[in-house]
């Protein structure tokens, strides 16, 4: 079966802020990304979590976002320069992906 | 006197402060009681199209009254002023860097919807009538709210670049919009309305709301646990202090425009307490490098509780007292 | 006409309408107000309970009577023929592919249960008797439907090979199963079980469905944001000319069978209403190649407020003075 | 006979018994009818929040009277007895590995709630008082039982070291304080309290428990789907003669007491139904090497609906019978 | 501690195709997965969300399934064959995994 | 863009063990961690499903970790001896993350 490198970048982030990291995803050309719910987790702001919430405002999301290599440094740019200061973590991992033809 | 004690007692033993007294102490001896957050969401929909719908039927049936116009520039001009009292008092009073009192400040200016919900709920139980627009104001108060802390957050990050996208976003905050529009429901539907969905948003009213202070016991008592190391004694007396001083601008501002001895209760309760809804998500987007458990916790783990337990009584007799109600 | 006009505007003012309304405007300004996914599959699993009950419990009452072969045998009759007017007015009307043409068509054929049950509403607050049997024809209009559709389908896309899993999946799709299940229970248990729960599913409902049509309007309001690049006018055309060429039929087909004034208003709802819970996910199966933003804006932007604001009243003033009631 | 007859064909006809029923076929059919999570949750929350309140009211109205301290004693020996009978039955009547058995064991020593509120509702159709404070002795069943069952886990596994967090964990668990808190509430706000907010725990109590007796066969059919290949004829027999054996035993301590015939009853039903709140998570931390499915199909797929369906109205039947009420 | 490479097989899915990969996975002999609920995302259909879902029916999940690099292509081939039109993304990742009797 | 390599460990764990597991990560010097709910999933001991949930006890969660590769061996010592039986999976992949100042 053909397979094509791809990245997969997986940014956890606050909840408020998930319509800024889209439309920015969007200005940067990205339009293929997926959101999981986040239940809860610890950071340097301490633990929480979404039932009774406590430390974070609307709890948070991780956006997984499977790109092109080439179009890595573009999106980070981009895209995270919006967001800097609200990264709870962003990371980068190799992937193949099934269909290039969708990349 | 005795009416407060009476009516302090009265309220200290009604099955809601008592289901928020069972998930205070379910948080702090961790047990796992928790309710979903999806069903939290959804009690807070419920409760804020009541209050809402029911607040238009009301206003409806009575008429807005010669009030309305000058309680609307009261709680803005509430709004506006609390955070930046809260501001002054947190840094005399606690030893809270500017940036995490800026993001603390706005919340004191905002209303908790939930507070105004049983404060409404303690007035109804003792017959001491309100007008039906105070929900409206305090949905009113929510801009200005951000805005002030807005003010205070640019001054501290010494930004001038104002976010003007936020100011957007929270003035269509969901609670908001809810509210306001829950609000038009009931205005035009009136009575009619009222005895189509009654059944639902009438009797059944009180048991949801304890079910709700159940979630918010269980909220605050967490937040306390793991965020008492982040408060001072000068932080937990700032949330105490900051209610009632709120509550005493608001009595002057209440008996200046004339409201009801129930209507001055609604504002003094609206000024004392501190939203956890519309404003912590703008203070984060604002202001991400402040603690989000610093405000939260006093918010919710402090003022909110005193104002439960001991303040919605304190108001009601103050207002009844100085409105000779 | 005065009593159409009548019905409109009382049927505009209901707060069933307004919270569908209030939903719609939130969502197209962009509020950030949503009904957590758990709690409004939750209400529409209670909506479906109570309705089928209080129809089992309804026809236990009242029997059967002579009309029910019959109107299943419509229902039925309906839910195939329905499907195909659709394509081709589509074709014609709109410049879909073929392909978004079937998926959509297979909505056309099918019942919005929540249609239905705002119909019903409207008629119950109206004091318009209907048959008890008609949410169980809803229910076996499902299947039909849905065989139109992948008929359709097979055609469009040249294909022989029919996924027969996919029948039984849709066959036993939850909606179906409940609607029918509690049909049976309120059948058997009749009366006796409607005292028991009728304090949950009786004089509450109508509050509920409020809050269910909040969601609704959410939705809607969004699909129609972010799907009118999809659409044209042809397309929102259709949206509205498809309901009233349904409804003219299921007239004619209810005066022949013979049902009352509200039977056939009910039957007519169910004509013109558009499907969005068994069949999109049936035609997503089908027809991956389909863009489900076509057929969903379609159903849920434009044909489900049509329905719910301009339809039902008009399919009642035309069922009442074609059946003469 | 009769009486026990005519009882349980009425018992099977209820809305209740037939929600469950429906959940059951729905679950083996394969149909897709599912309730979120979140949904099954809350109903849970508001069950155990109404079943609490309503057993503290009712103390606090007719006094504990003195069967208090003997029924709490009755309790805990049956939570601490009963688990050795599971163990000792389940080693004779089947091939389960001592493993597994011991973490099934744990499971019949507590109480299922839904089952005890099924049997309540059921006496209270039939106008059979029972000791309020019954629902304070389930609360108290759950930690001997847990005790228990964790003994023969520790002489199974030979493990001489307890871990002694889980018992604090299962003690503080949320199902047991919410059902003890809400008890609490219920005694010191009285019948004051139940004005207040009886219109949502009161009235459409027995609507949700259908709701929730839905969800409960869905996931009982589930169990029995997925878990068949883990039973054998042994354990499915173990699983009905468990609970009479239960009940018997029960039946003997409730006599010895002098419990009225309503009190007999639930102590009976409390002895034979199985817990899968609390004891599974305890089981599955003490003896992760066990098979969850083995435990819980018995547990939810066989016992519970042999209760829910046969089990009541046999032990209500026999305690008419055997206390002469 | 000892190790074991494996794959990490990610796919994305709309939710009314669950059951059928689900079947797949079995038929190839895949009996380890974890699904995780999803939010939303971005795709070539536009955007969507779960709450106020529109141009999804029914939403969609993120199948995880971590396998031994020798029965990948299995894995891809068999199950993958069924549900290939409908597959938002499938991505692979190399890992590592503990308990490597497990697999 | 600066971005240093890491690990990302992924745990898929029992929700009962859930809290143990955090106490565990705190023990062993680990405070950033995220939990994403799970929806269902298979393995040795059958199919389950949050929804109707059967054969697990109250449902799993997924705890990812993201850590510098230098403090992995400790992470998975410390903590996966007390969960190490009830471990559903524990997978570990390469990663690159932003802010580096974090780690
Ligand atoms: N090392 C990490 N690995 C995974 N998630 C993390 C990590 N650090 C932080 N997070 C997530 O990001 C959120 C915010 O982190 P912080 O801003 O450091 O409090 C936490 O609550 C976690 O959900
Ligand atoms: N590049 C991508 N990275 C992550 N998720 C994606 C990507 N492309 C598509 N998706 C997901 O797959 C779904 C369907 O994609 P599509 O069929 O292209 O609309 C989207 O809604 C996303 O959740
Ligand atoms: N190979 C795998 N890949 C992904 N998740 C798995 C795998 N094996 C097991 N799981 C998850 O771990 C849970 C428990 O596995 P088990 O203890 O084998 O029944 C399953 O229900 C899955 O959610
Ligand atoms: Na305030
Ligand atoms: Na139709
Ligand atoms: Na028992």
């Amino acid at each position: 079966m053909q397979t094509q490198s791809a990245k997969r970048v997986e940014v956890i982030i606050e909840a408020p802020m998930e319509r800024r990291l889209r439309n920015a995803l969007e200005e940067a050309g990205v339009t293929g990304y997926t959101i999981l719910p986040v239940q809860g987790g610890s950071g340097r702001s301490g633990p929480w979590s979404g039932e009774g919430q406590v430390s974070r405002a609307g709890g948070m999301v991780a956006v997984i976002c499977i790109i092109r290599p080439e179009r890595l440094d573009r999106l980070i740019e981009t895209a995270f320069a919006v967001v800097e200061r609200h990264i709870g973590v962003v990371s980068v991992a190799d992937c193949e992906v099934l269909s290039a033809e969708r990349f | 006197m005795e009416d407060i004690l009476a009516l302090a007692i009265d309220n200290l033993v009604s099955p809601i402060i008592l289901s928020f007294v069972l998930g205070l102490f379910a948080a702090i001896a961790r047990s796992d009681l928790s309710m979903p957050e999806a069903i939290a969401k959804g009690i807070s929909i419920y409760l804020m199209f009541a209050i809402g719908f029911k607040g238009g039927v009301s206003v409806g049936d009575h008429g807005i009254g010669s009030t309305l116009g000058p309680s609307l520039v009261a709680g803005v001009f509430l709004a506006f002023a609390l955070p930046l009292i809260a501001y002054g008092l947190m840094r005399v009073m606690t030893r809270l860097s500017p940036t995490d009192a800026a993001a603390t400040a706005g919340h004191y200016g905002s209303v908790s919807i939930v507070t105004f919900v049983a404060a409404a709920s303690v007035l109804e139980a003792n017959g001491v009538a309100a007008e039906g627009f105070m929900i409206a104001i305090a949905a009113a108060m929510e801009a200005p709210a951000i805005i002030s802390a807005l003010w205070l957050a640019a001054r501290v990050t010494k930004q001038t670049r104002v976010d003007t996208t936020l100011l957007r976003d929270m003035l269509l905050n969901g609670s908001i919009v809810l509210l306001i529009g829950a609000f038009l429901i009931g205005l035009s539907t009136g009575q009619d309305g009222l005895d189509e969905i009654g059944a639902l948003i009438g009797a059944p009213f009180k048991g949801v709301l304890c079910l709700f202070l159940l979630d918010m016991g269980l909220i605050a008592g967490r937040g306390l646990r793991s965020g008492k190391g982040a408060l001072g004694p000068g932080a937990v007396g700032f949330g105490m202090v900051m209610p009632m001083t709120s509550a005493a601008v608001a009595l002057a501002t209440a008996m200046i425009i004339g409201l009801s001895p129930g209507g001055t209760a609604l504002l003094m309760t609206m000024a004392a307490s501190a939203s956890y809804i519309a404003v912590p998500a703008a203070m984060r987007v604002a202001l991400p490098q402040a603690n989000p458990s610093v405000s939260l916790t006093l918010a919710l783990g402090v003022t909110f509780p005193f104002n439960l337990i001991f303040g919605i009584p304190l108001y009601i007799a103050a207002a009844a007292w100085m409105t000779g109600g």
